[in-house]
């Protein structure tokens, strides 16, 4: 009965249902639309050309790779659907925004494939190109005649679909002009300024889809249409009569998507398509080698300027630092705005929230340590001193201390200790500034500390995690007890990479040399640096929250629950940086009350301490500290959280919320120390 | 019979002292050298820190005169202590018997013309705070022409033993600050430096206004005394000091040089001392009964001070010494005259 | 010229006459809280790097307060930009971003 | 620049001066470097003013230049100066003139020290016995010579031959006063117009008709300053100072500089040609350089006596200039003749300084 029901409607596909109206196949009203989809695509396969041409070979070649091996196809895919067309990243933060960014997207894409579809099904001729390929699909409704006597179950059904995604984008429409008046209602507090190509494609594209409603109504009794068309079809000729002048609002539609087309390049509306190249240079691995050439090019015309990361920002509790944010970011590298973009570039905290947001994924934070990267400024360095540190038998750090037979003993600190090559673990009498536990067991890993520069203005960090460490019995070392040499993530953020990598080859040479399988920082901007980029082999890296959490899993430290109720702050280096969110929690939660704020984990808001930015000054982080406690003292609902403690785990947001906040703050490891046994 | 009190010295002390001991229901004379009132505050234009008008305070001030005897252009002839009294003769003849004397004769600028090496006097464009003072009062001076280049010497004879005063005279750090963003409010194009040994900001706002001074004014402080001044060919002022924070020597041309001279004791209230036998302290100002806790009393009984006469004070603290002042010597002639007591019980029962 | 076996010696005097104000104009207007120093040394004090070699940064701002580019770059060559001083500063200058505006300015020089 | 502010301070700082009656005591170096200067002061006080002014060949050293060079104590340095006073004593005279500026701050800081430390005075006394068998005692009077030829600047003024008037032009010659920093900056009281505005020069230039240049590192050292001088290695200072001086005053265009000091003539002048062959530069405006003079020697010249007899050949820095100027005759053939017509020499040339 199926078969029979199928066999019969692909009979009729044949049968002369839809009739072309215009024997030409073309009339000029489509012109407007040819010329601006002609340049449109000129514009974007020369682009195309361009930034493949401009990514390294290698990097082409991982494309191509990427593009066949299944795994990273089937992702491709998806991301393509859930980000291009459902955009679910915004879905899942905000619904109406996503409903709005869903509906024009996915909608318009599903009536461009249907219109194609309708073609190849009923006049399939016209996919050649001399039959008007180009424009033929979109103004299909135009140039047919469809008796309505003889409409069958698949006309009526695409007619019924074309209308359905007609509604749907015009509802979308409707919520995004409501947007331009009121973001609010959408979630959204700062929304982007349009540019004036922005604009022009903007009311262009406000007005695309109410003008394909009134030419497809207008025609409707000829082409045939569904719930939507015909109703307002018969509307049409209770208000103008029987003869309807159809003509000007295929017009002004094809003038309307002409106008729309020709714009685009040059709006943020050319995301719609470069998103897609971005997904595939994302899945295939490329990184930006420069802000604005070859993948970055991709990148930065990726971004929809949806305005995202405007609330995202932490700056942007001043109004007045909005232009700083990361869509003006690149507007400004899309325009080449070499002065403008290096005052952007520089103000950014590194924080990473819009790029962990953004529902493309750009990573903007990167493009500006690139942008910092290109500014050629004469910065001499010379860390010719750091030589001295490493060299066997030196010990700088331990000079003042003792003699150097001795300092592996009793100095405590790295460089001193590599004055020996004998394996301090054994060699060193048990003292306490040791900092080993009397119970050292030989499965008990041989723990580097390296507290790093921070960590020195914070000594109740530094206080706590000796004792924790006492109290655990780890068998470790304190590498920089006397002050050792910054990590070089400062240097890094500041795009001075030579520089940095320097001092990552000094503190390299000292812990290889340590001997030690485990390093644990206190400072999450050491532990993204020392995961990240020294590659040590052997050697566990981790923040001072991983490593507590092991030694309580493991029992060696035992905690007590408190009636404290504390809220818990993301740094922005450990949390979005490194991905470490449950650690913490997981203990804490073992202690006290944990208490949920406004924002944290991905959208955790920084503490205004950031080293990331360059240009930011006291007043102005000030402002950014006082916003980033109103939101960690509530919660999402707005109600007050009143904990007894704000606990971080980062010396720069500890000694910044220290300063502002109106209860105390407290890094992790002395909350824990508070509750151990 | 209401007791007399005699003021001496009709600077902000005195007439602050005068107006407090008046509304107390006592026959106040102030007798007064110069002929007006309001001393040192009649030469100064505005005050630190918030830069109001040094006539705000004085006509505050004088609008609380009413009753108080006043005698100007007058001196202390002599002045003896009697068994509880004072005979005083003053320069027009007058003889007073005051029951209480309150000295408020206030400082003396130190004469900059003593710091021979800063050449005041011999140098065209060498001037003080005071001539500053006055130029902002008056724009008229030929020292100051348009000067592009302006410096402040500080401790102009305060911390300088040589100069016969170790002490500091509290004062002229911030009125040195004020008057730089003064000077640059004068000549915007201006660049100001500051010699400074120590930056003594202990008041309130003192400290804002230096801010200001550095950020809003672009003013150089320099951490070093100027030692020695010479007048280029052109008359400009070639200046050394040491930069004490490189250790090194600095040279530098200016076009007006002004020296922050300091509060030295009173040479007439030095006169009046030695007509009583009083010995003043190391620094030449009164001696006081106790320093701590006895601040407005002199080592002899009807005998009161106030203001700057025991050493450098703001003018605010003048004004508070004043009152002080006239809170003890109410003290001190209830507790020694019975009528006087009595009058108090009266008025108390009564009121 | 005759040999004495010895000459004019070098003077170690500031003379701010030389004070070249324009490109210290420039080094404010990119970072103008540099006027607010006030010369307390809370910076250098906490320098990472100076425990190992010369770099301190109010020394560096001092230098060019007396004219002395040369001086203040080479004062700052061994800094690790690692943000101590900019945490510790009591007029809170961003003094990183001062660091790097006075390499940028008297670096090229 | 205000001349009555000046004229205040000179005020401040009189210093009495007797009138007649001194014991005289000769420089070392003085004798040396400016042959003429010592015997134009005797011979102007003596013979031509009619003061008594007595000379003892039994008077040594005051022990300045050792005691300044860190080379024997202070208690020896006191000694010697308490045996010059003896001497005097012993010879009945009561006012001590002295040639050297060195001495006479050594003369001015012993008596300011037996004055704060009478314990010490009475132990040199003491020494002064043992070793010398002389009687202790101190001069009522102590001036440098400089001050009498100041007390007698106006009775020079009034046998002057000469003016320090420029003959062609009829204007005052600019001249820079340079005073020995011993003078006065020790004890300003103890000097003519005080350390700041010394007048002890500037009464005698301006009383013989010339004018004071006031330059800006008038203060300034002559760049003597013992240590850096003896030791080769530090000549470079002295030779800066002196160049910081030159370079100050030379916009002044002076034509003669004159000081009251053993050293500063010194350095003055021969540093001129030190700089010259150094640096290429020649101070004063024909690359002759600027002349030095002693105060003995300018008081000379104003009163008429031979250039060459004043020794003024012996500089290095040619005096033509200034001769020429004030009017004064010289014979060019007899510059190096001495007593006698002794042929003395030629000096070489040097390759900048025109001589």
């Amino acid at each position: 009965m199926t078969k029979l029901h199928v066999a019969v409607f692909l009979q009729t596909a044949g049968a002369s249902e839809v009739i072309d109206r215009v024997p030409a196949s073309f009339s000029p009203f489509v012109l407007p639309f040819v010329i601006g989809i002609s340049f449109f695509l000129c514009w974007i396969t020369v682009g195309l050309i361009r930034v493949l041409y401009a990514i390294p070979a290698s990097d082409r070649r991982k494309l191509a790779i990427s593009l066949v091996n299944p795994k990273i196809a089937w992702k491709n895919i998806r991301d393509l659907f859930c980000d291009c067309l459902f955009h679910v990243k915004i879905w899942q933060r905000k619904p109406l925004l996503g409903y709005m960014h869903s509906s024009i997207a996915f909608g318009w894409f599903m009536l461009i494939v249907l219109g194609h579809i309708e073609v190849a099904l009923f006049v399939p001729w016209h996919l050649s190109f001399s039959k008007g390929s180009l424009y033929y699909p979109i103004f299909y409704r135009y140039f047919i005649w469809t008796d309505p006597a003889h409409v069958t179950l698949r006309g009526s059904f695409f007619f019924f679909l074309m209308d359905f995604f007609l509604l749907y984008v015009l509802t979308g429409i409707a919520l995004a002009v409501f947007k331009r008046f009121r973001s609010i209602v959408l979630g959204m507090r700062h929304t982007t300024k349009p540019s004036l190509a922005d604009r022009l494609a903007l009311y262009s594209l406000w007005l695309i889809f109410p003008l394909r409603l009134l030419a497809e109504s207008f025609t409707a009794d000829l082409s045939g249409g569904s719930f939507l068309t015909v109703p307002v079809n018969h509307l049409w000729h209770l208000l103008f009569g029987e003869k309807l002048y159809f003509m000007p609002v295929w017009w002004a539609y094809s003038i309307c998507l002409g106008v729309f087309f020709a714009a685009m390049p040059f709006s943020r509306y050319m995301h719609i398509l470069t998103e897609v190249l971005w997904i595939l240079f994302r899945n295939a691995g490329l990184q930006p080698s420069h802000p604005r050439k070859g993948v970055a090019e991709a990148e930065i015309y990726a971004c929809s300027s949806c305005g995202l990361c405007l609330d995202a920002c932490p700056m942007n509790v001043q109004k007045k630092n909005l232009k700083y944010s990361s869509v003006y970011f690149i507007r400004r590298l899309r325009r080449h705005n070499e002065r403008k973009i290096n005052l952007i570039a520089d103000k950014c905290l590194m924080c990473d929230k819009c790029h962990v947001l953004c529902p493309v994924g750009v990573d903007a934070p990167a493009l500006r340590r690139a942008q910092r990267k290109t500014v050629k400024n004469a910065l001499t360095y010379d860390y010719s001193y750091l030589s001295a540190l490493s060299a066997p038998g030196s010990s700088v750090s331990s000079a003042e201390n003792a003699p150097e037979t001795e300092t592996s003993g009793r100095g405590c600190s790295v460089p001193s200790a590599l004055g020996s090559s004998v394996s301090f673990a054994e060699n060193a009498p048990e003292t306490e500034i040791f900092g080993r536990g009397g119970a050292v067991s030989s499965d008990v890993p041989r723990v580097l500390y390296f507290a790093g520069c921070m960590t020195h203005l914070t000594p109740r960090i530094l206080r706590s995690v000796e004792e924790l460490f006492r109290k655990a019995g780890v068998d470790w070392q304190f590498m920089d007890r006397e002050g050792g040499i910054c990590c070089g993530r400062p240097l890094m953020l500041a795009g001075r990479t030579d520089a940095a990598a320097e001092l990552v080859a000094a503190n390299k040479r000292m812990i290889e040399a340590s001997g030690c399988d485990t390093l644990v920082l206190s400072c999450p901007i050491c532990y993204k640096i020392f995961k990240e980029d020294y590659a040590l082999s052997g050697i566990r890296v981790l923040h001072h929250t991983q490593f507590i959490k092991e030694l309580v899993d493991a029992g060696r430290l035992v905690l007590s629950k408190g009636t404290d109720s504390v809220v818990y702050h993301d740094p922005c280096e450990l949390g979005r940086g490194c991905g470490v969110y449950a650690e913490p929690r997981a203990v804490l939660s073992q202690i006290a009350d944990l208490k949920k704020p406004s924002q944290d984990g991905d959208e955790s808001v920084c503490c205004g301490g950031s080293l990331g930015s360059l240009t930011l000054n006291a007043n102005d982080r000030e402002w950014i500290t006082s916003g980033s406690v109103k939101i960690l003292l509530k919660a999402s609902d707005g109600s007050p959280l009143h904990p007894d403690a704000l606990v971080t785990a980062c010396p720069l947001c500890l000694k910044t919320f220290n300063e502002a906040a109106p209860v105390p703050v407290k890094d992790f490891a002395e909350i824990v120390l508070e509750h151990s046994a | 019979m209401k007791n007399n009190v005699l003021i001496i010295g009709g600077g902000p002390a005195g007439m602050e002292a005068s107006a407090q001991l008046q509304r107390l229901g006592y026959n106040v004379i102030l007798i007064e050298r110069e002929s007006t009132l309001g001393g040192h505050l009649n030469r100064w234009d505005r005050l630190f820190p918030e830069g109001v008008p040094a006539s705000e305070p004085l006509e505050a001030l004088m609008k609380n005169m009413n009753g108080v005897k006043c005698f100007t252009d007058t001196e202390i002839q002599s002045i003896n202590r009697l068994d509880k009294s004072f005979n005083v003769i003053l320069s027009n003849g007058i003889t007073v018997l005051a029951d209480a004397v309150l000295i408020a004769c206030g400082f003396d600028l130190f004469d900059a013309s003593r710091k021979e090496e800063y050449g005041y006097g011999i140098y065209d464009h060498v001037i003080t705070n005071a001539d500053l003072e006055a130029w902002f009062q008056s724009k008229s001076d030929d020292r100051i022409d348009n000067p592009k280049r302006v410096g402040f010497v500080h401790c102009v004879g305060s911390r300088d033993e040589k100069a016969g005063c170790r002490g500091c005279s509290k004062v002229c750090c911030v009125t040195a600050v004020k008057e730089a963003c003064e000077i640059k409010e004068a000549f915007p194009d201006a660049q100001v430096y500051c010699f400074y040994m120590d930056l003594r900001m202990f008041g309130r706002h003192y400290e804002d206004l230096y801010l200001k001074a550095q950020k809003d004014y672009g003013v150089r402080f320099i951490r070093g005394r100027v030692s020695e001044v010479s007048e280029n060919q052109d008359r400009s002022l070639l200046v050394k000091a040491e930069d004490t924070l490189s250790s090194k020597p600095v040279q530098i041309t200016l076009d007006l040089l002004v020296l922050m001279a300091g509060m030295r004791h009173s040479e007439a209230g030095r006169r009046i001392a030695d007509m009583l036998n009083l010995a003043p302290e190391d620094d030449g100002f009164f001696a006081v009964r106790n320093n701590l806790t006895a601040n407005q009393q002199a080592r002899m009984p009807g005998l009161f001070l106030a203001g700057a006469a025991t050493g450098p004070k703001t003018l605010p603290e003048s004004l508070a010494d004043a009152r002080s002042a006239a809170a003890a010597i109410d003290h001190y002639l209830t507790d020694i005259f019975p009528q006087t007591r009595k009058l108090k019980k009266l008025v108390k029962k009564n009121g | 010229m005759v040999d004495f076996g010895f000459s004019l010696s070098p003077s170690s005097r500031i003379d701010l006459d030389e004070f070249d104000r324009k490109t210290f104009d420039r080094l404010l207007a990119l970072e103008p809280d540099a006027k607010k120093c006030m010369e307390c040394g809370s910076c250098s004090a906490v320098c990472t790097a100076s425990r190992y070699t010369e770099t301190s940064v109010r020394r560096a701002l001092h230098a060019l307060r007396n004219g002395c580019g040369a001086q203040a770059v080479e004062e700052l060559k061994g800094c690790q930009f690692c943000g101590k001083c900019t945490m510790v500063c009591p007029r809170g200058i961003n003094t990183r971003h001062l660091i790097l505006s006075i390499l940028k300015i008297y670096g090229a020089l | 620049m205000i001349y009555e502010g000046k004229q205040r301070i000179w005020s401040d700082y009189q210093k009495e001066i007797p009138d007649d009656h001194y014991f005289y005591v000769r420089s070392c170096i003085r004798q040396a470097f400016f042959t003429g200067s010592e015997v134009a002061f005797l011979d102007i006080t003596r013979n031509r003013l009619g003061k008594d002014i007595f000379e003892s060949e039994h008077h040594t050293t005051c022990g300045g230049i050792a005691y300044h060079s860190d080379t024997i104590p202070h208690e020896t340095v006191m000694t010697i100066v308490a045996r010059q006073f003896a001497l005097m004593h012993k010879y009945g005279y009561e006012n001590y003139v002295c040639s050297c500026i060195t001495s006479f701050g050594v003369y001015a800081e012993t008596l300011e020290t037996w004055r704060e430390f009478p314990e010490l005075q009475a132990k040199i006394a003491e020494i002064l016995m043992k070793t010398c068998r002389l009687e202790f005692a101190k001069p009522k009077y102590i001036v440098h010579a400089s001050d009498l030829i100041f007390k007698f600047r106006y009775q020079i003024a009034a046998r002057a031959v000469h003016k320090l008037v420029n003959v062609r032009t009829g204007k005052p010659l600019k001249v820079v006063e340079h005073i020995g920093c011993h003078y006065s900056k020790m004890f300003p009281s103890k000097g003519v117009g005080g350390a700041e505005y010394p007048y002890v020069l500037a009464g005698m230039v301006e009383a013989w008709g010339g004018e004071v240049v006031d330059y800006p590192e008038r203060r300034h050292c002559c760049g003597f300053g013992f240590r850096q001088y003896f030791v080769q290695a530090n000549r470079g200072y002295s030779l800066s100072n002196t160049h910081k001086k030159f370079e100050s005053m030379e916009p002044y265009h002076p034509d003669c500089i004159v000081t009251n000091c053993p050293g500063c003539p010194y350095f003055l002048d021969r540093w001129q040609y030190v700089i010259a062959e150094q640096t290429g530069k020649t101070y004063g405006g024909d690359g002759r350089g600027i002349p030095v003079l002693t105060y003995e020697e300018m008081a000379g010249l104003v009163m008429g006596y031979d250039p060459w007899d004043l020794g003024l050949q012996t500089h290095q820095t040619p005096v033509e200039s200034l001769l020429d100027k004030m009017g004064i005759v010289y014979d060019e053939k007899s510059k190096y003749l001495g007593k006698g017509g002794k042929d003395l020499g030629q000096p070489a040339h040097p390759s900048c300084l025109k001589i």
